[in-house]
């Protein structure tokens, strides 16, 4: 499975420390990892997707701030000819949220999968391989 | 061209006009009629004087929220109930990015609909006036707290707004907060901070400045926090800055932070100019917490207890809900309780570590070799050391995300806990350093019986909030993929 | 007549066949059936070999209600979700005093009720088959906790029920519980207990037995608490308990408790002969805790500090809610994970205390002084030794409320805040070891510029409580006349 | 002010440190104390208030048991000829309790004032400095 992952810290979010750790482990799970790093705009993740045909595309954003960061997120996505699985974790609202109310708000936004800061790299792979062994190319998306 | 240099009095003008056309409040700075309205202030507020004359650790949380009647309620709160001794305001993120109209639309959004739409205070949209209501609003001193490259705008506001301490620094305000902005013009933003600061002072009203120690605050090995400290103490100090507090952030391991907060201390006076007064902030684990309250009042109190020990003249405190998002009011008062608690327990013991003073020696040199590959990279001048000892890599950062710095040092945790440096990279410093390091590392991959690699460094990462201080392999305990009992939420891929 | 000697095998049945009279439930037990029981209990749940095999502290909290469901709820939780690797049962104070018809009303009133009309779990009153319903539902071994004078009926019943360990002591539980028993009485009594102990050893069934160690739990000299742990240990001993754990509350100075600790284990395996396994147990502070959670988890910090560096083989945590009456299972289960925590981030640094040698030694040399005056009071014989020391002041403990000792001593803390002995009352130790507390005193006070007085006692009762460790004067802080912030209720005479 | 007060602790509880704080300073502020210690019967408190001619009667209590102890305590007071001042204090329920319902509940029983055990010596000072020189022997009761 070399299904292809583009990975990144959106808007001025600089938390680089998790998507180091996440990007060391899809590596050695054997994914082809394109890390963009920190502060990364929307046009940055789909121009790197478009490039790369990537399978997923994984946001990351802890500072609270994901909401404003990722509206129309999507549409450029659509707009660049990507069509992957995508996923957003971290800390995704400011302050003491509800994760479920959270969770909603970015599947509404079209995030096929939403995840906690508890998430371990592991949690990422074992749904990266279920969602990309499935899609193995535009075949049905995931609704989880 | 860039020079630790005094910016002259006619530049700092021309900059100054410039920098304060950048946003409408910006025109409501006057110099002189805001260091009347400092000189007004009572000396309870009067920053430099309250940390410097104090006689035991002053406690200090962050905190920072969109509107100003909310911030005064949050900052009312932690002096009352949390007994802070000085205060924070914590700047949001679009105007650490200097994003001022994404902040203004956040503050209008925050005040329609009263949802947290920002992670701090809009010192810069809310001007001048403003700023100093808070100020008057509260008894204690007030610190702008941020993590901005470009704070020139928000330096002027601020000070002009009333606040006597300003956090930050060119390569810690820039290192671990941005990805593209170079080292060579943050200096140079930082520079027009500091005069503006030395300014003030030659009026008789000293603003404190705070380099921020920490940087990543993950795993950040002390001797290089150290030596980034020092030189953008020395920077400062160039621009007439005379109230410096350098700092430093907790690495878990009792001995080595006891060590590290003396030599910072003993390196901060002895590198700096006498007419430069040196304090020092410890902060509270920096790094990952635990996703469990419990647990990380655990955290807490061992900053409290190292607190005690290595009196540092301040401390930043954390709240027990540090890993879920910004904290409750209530939360971030009890962070301050709890570590207060413990100092106050604990500092009028005579606790003497073993060890303190080899570790603080081998800090020690290792912060001046740090120090003198800056200057020997700038060819005496450390502004341009700065930039050339982190392009080459002598001087380095784990986990920096700037691409002015190579980022490549790697940490990792020796056998008793202490952090040392797995992967040198290009850092400069001596074979004889390194092989120290070599030395404990291989003792720890002996008792776990693995190699040193990569892994071992997540593992650390991921070890205080797992619920330990060094990442062995197979410990069991709390680890993300178990199942935490302070959990709030299980990751998606259990939920679906 | 009262001699430190085993009980012969007919009178111990004798006796056996009296207590069992005492209350219905007695008749249940069948020690032959009995040892089936226990053999039948995987080796998760024998308490001893878990006790002592333990490569890191284990830690116990406190916990029992009236009813037998909600107990086992309570202890699912705190093994559940606290990680308690050792569990309790708390007993409730009727059943302490021998009022089984009192506990029976409280326990019906609980179950009919559901309110908490009992402040313990009934253990006589629920009988040996509903006991082994307890162990059988819990995975960790479980100690029967409670402070009864005369415990004989309890041992019976519950070691019969299938629990393996047993707290308490002829002195520790009559002491500081109550006021009118006979220290002869109490430690008759406790030879049954301990001969029964004794007896299912020799049947391969090892019933460890911990002495109470925190005594009245406030400011006790260390060198006290362990001159009593010491010949309680000796009585037991000497009835056939092959597993003693001999405890120790902590006083909040670090060096004296790591001290205080190393001098238990060491007098422990000299004093005790080498067929009995000793083990220590260090319980989180015993004293009056602050009536706010945030600083009681700076103290619950602080003895998980403690117990890092001095790694005794069993922890007693406590919780944050202390002050406040019987923890909720919630509050219990945050007191062990913030423990926990503390421990393992702490536990694998080598911390060696300057100090720690010279107050072991001072610790030592007292407690041996009071041993000694022991046996001399007794001319040789431990027991007849006691009740005479305690009878003359010889041996004492402050704060006691029984009759049986005179309760003249009393503590205080040093300049360092190590508790010291202020009053010596008759309490039999060398001049040079009362010129050192004194002199150590008499600094404090010089601090101070204050007379040594009650009212320095009194102060340093309430310091903990009131935010610090040692009870200055003027100290300012959280006094109780001040209006804490985590104060759930004002005093009658503020709300009125 | 040599108001005379019966002082101890009810029922099977021993928590002595409170009430010898307490000895201390009403002996201290003029008061003439009998302190009957821990574990100390209805009627044991009764005797000792009718002999001494008590003008208060301050009931401690710590371990939670304090509503048992304490029913039919005025009674055995009035018995006894005693008519003092009642005053409960420590920690009076068991568990986590709203201290308002527990004063009420106090109250109810026949209590003059109810105190919490955040309650310092000095404020049962100046409650009794208060009620007793209102009494001044069997003048009013007070009600607060
Ligand atoms: C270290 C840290 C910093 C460092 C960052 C250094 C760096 N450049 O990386 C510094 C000190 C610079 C910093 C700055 C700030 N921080 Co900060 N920081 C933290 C802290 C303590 C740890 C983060 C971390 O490194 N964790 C360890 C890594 C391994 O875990 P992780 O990042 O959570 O990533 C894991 C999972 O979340 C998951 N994951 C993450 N992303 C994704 C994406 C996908 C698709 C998937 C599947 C999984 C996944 O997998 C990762 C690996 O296990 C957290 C609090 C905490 N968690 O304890 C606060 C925290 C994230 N920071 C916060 C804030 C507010 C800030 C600041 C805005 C303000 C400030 N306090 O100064 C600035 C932001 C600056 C900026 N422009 O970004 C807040 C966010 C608030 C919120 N969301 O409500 C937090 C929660 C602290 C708090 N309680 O207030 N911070
Ligand atoms: C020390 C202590 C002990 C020692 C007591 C030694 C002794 N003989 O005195 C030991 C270890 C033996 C002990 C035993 C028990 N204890 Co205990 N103990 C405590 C502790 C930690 C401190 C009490 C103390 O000394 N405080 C310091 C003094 C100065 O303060 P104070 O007693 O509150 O008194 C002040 C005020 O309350 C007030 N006040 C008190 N009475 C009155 C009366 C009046 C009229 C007025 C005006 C004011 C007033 O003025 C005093 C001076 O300022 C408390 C918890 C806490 N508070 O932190 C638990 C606590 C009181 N104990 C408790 C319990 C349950 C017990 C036990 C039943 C079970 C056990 N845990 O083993 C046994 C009871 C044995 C018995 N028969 O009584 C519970 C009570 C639960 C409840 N009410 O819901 C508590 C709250 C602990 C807990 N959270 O579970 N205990």
């Amino acid at each position: 499975m070399a299904a292809t992952v583009t990975l990144g810290v959106i808007g001025s979010d600089a938390h680089v420390v998790g998507i180091t750790i996440l990007e060391q482990a899809l590596s050695a799970a054997g994914f082809e990892v394109h890390n963009l790093g920190v502060q990364t705009s929307q046009e940055e993740f789909a121009e790197s997707a478009a490039t790369h045909d990537a399978d997923a595309v994984l946001v990351s954003s802890l500072y609270g701030h994901a909401e404003q960061d990722c509206r129309g997120f999507h549409e450029t996505l659509t707009e660049a000819g990507v069509d992957a699985v995508t996923y957003i974790g971290g800390n995704l609202a400011v302050g003491q949220n509800d994760f479920e109310e959270t969770r909603r708000t970015f599947r509404d936004m079209g995030f096929d999968r939403v995840f906690d800061s508890e998430t371990s790299p592991e949690e990422a792979i074992r749904a990266l391989e279920m969602d990309c062994a499935h899609s193995e190319r535009d075949t049905e998306r995931v609704t989880a | 061209m860039l020079r630790d240099e005094r910016i002259p009095a006619e530049q700092l003008r021309r900059i100054d006009g410039d920098v304060r056309g950048n946003w409408p409040t910006g025109q409501a700075v006057d110099f002189e009629e805001a260091v009347e309205f400092h000189e007004s202030l009572p000396a309870s507020k009067r920053f430099a004087d309250v940390l410097e004359n104090a006689d035991r650790p002053l406690l200090q949380p962050r905190a920072g929220v969109a509107r100003l009647e909310e911030q005064i309620s949050l900052l009312e709160h932690l002096q009352n109930e949390g007994q802070a001794d000085l205060l924070p305001t914590t700047i949001d993120s679009y105007t650490r990015d200097n994003q001022y109209e994404k902040a203004q639309t956040g503050l209008e959004e925050a005040r329609e609909t009263g949802k947290a739409a920002l992670n701090g205070f809009p010192a810069v949209n809310h001007g001048v006036e403003r700023c100093r209501e808070l100020v008057d609003a509260l008894d204690a001193p007030i610190e702008v707290r941020h993590g901005t490259p470009d704070a020139r705008l928000l330096a002027a506001i601020t000070f002009a707004g009333g606040f006597q301490s300003f956090e930050g620094g060119p390569i810690s305000y820039n290192i671990p907060y941005c990805k593209e902005n170079s080292l060579a013009d943050t200096i140079e933003h930082w520079q027009f901070v500091d005069r503006l600061a030395g300014a003030y002072t030659e009026r008789g009203i000293t603003i404190n400045r705070e380099p921020f120690g920490p940087l990543t605050g993950t795993l950040v090995p002390p001797s290089i926090a150290i030596a980034v400290m020092l030189v953008e103490g020395k920077l400062a100090a160039t621009q007439g800055v005379r109230s410096l507090t350098l700092g430093y952030g907790q690495v878990g391991n009792l001995v080595q932070d006891v060590a590290a907060l003396r030599a910072l201390k003993k390196l901060g006076n002895e590198y700096l100019n006498d007419d430069v007064t040196v304090t020092t902030v410890f902060h509270e684990w920096m790094g990952g917490f635990p996703p469990d309250e419990a647990r990380a009042n655990g955290v807490i109190g061992l900053g409290g207890t190292t607190a005690a020990i290595a009196q540092p003249d301040k401390v930043i405190t954390k709240s027990p809900q540090e890993f879920q998002g910004v904290p409750t009011k209530e939360a971030n008062a009890a962070g301050l309780r709890t570590t207060r608690q413990m100092l106050d327990m604990v500092r009028e013991q005579a606790i003497n570590l073993e060890g303190v003073d080899e570790e603080q020696e081998l800090i020690e040199r290792t912060a001046m070799e740090l120090v003198d590959t800056v200057e020997r990279h700038g060819d005496g001048d450390v502004a341009l050391g700065v930039v050339d000892a982190f392009a080459s890599g002598a001087l380095d950062v784990p986990f920096a995300p700037s691409d002015a710095a190579m980022g490549a040092v790697l940490p990792a945790r020796d056998d008793d806990g202490r952090v040392r440096i797995f992967e040198f990279a290009e850092l400069d410093v001596s074979d004889d350093v390194k092989e120290i390091h070599g030395n404990f590392l291989d003792e720890r991959a002996r008792t776990e019986g693995r190699k040193r690699s990569f892994k071992m460094v997540a593992d650390d990462v991921d070890a205080i909030s797992d619920g330990r201080l060094i990442g062995r392999p197979n410990a069991g305990g709390n680890s993300r993929s178990g199942d935490d009992p302070g959990a709030p939420n299980g990751g998606e891929s259990r939920a679906d």
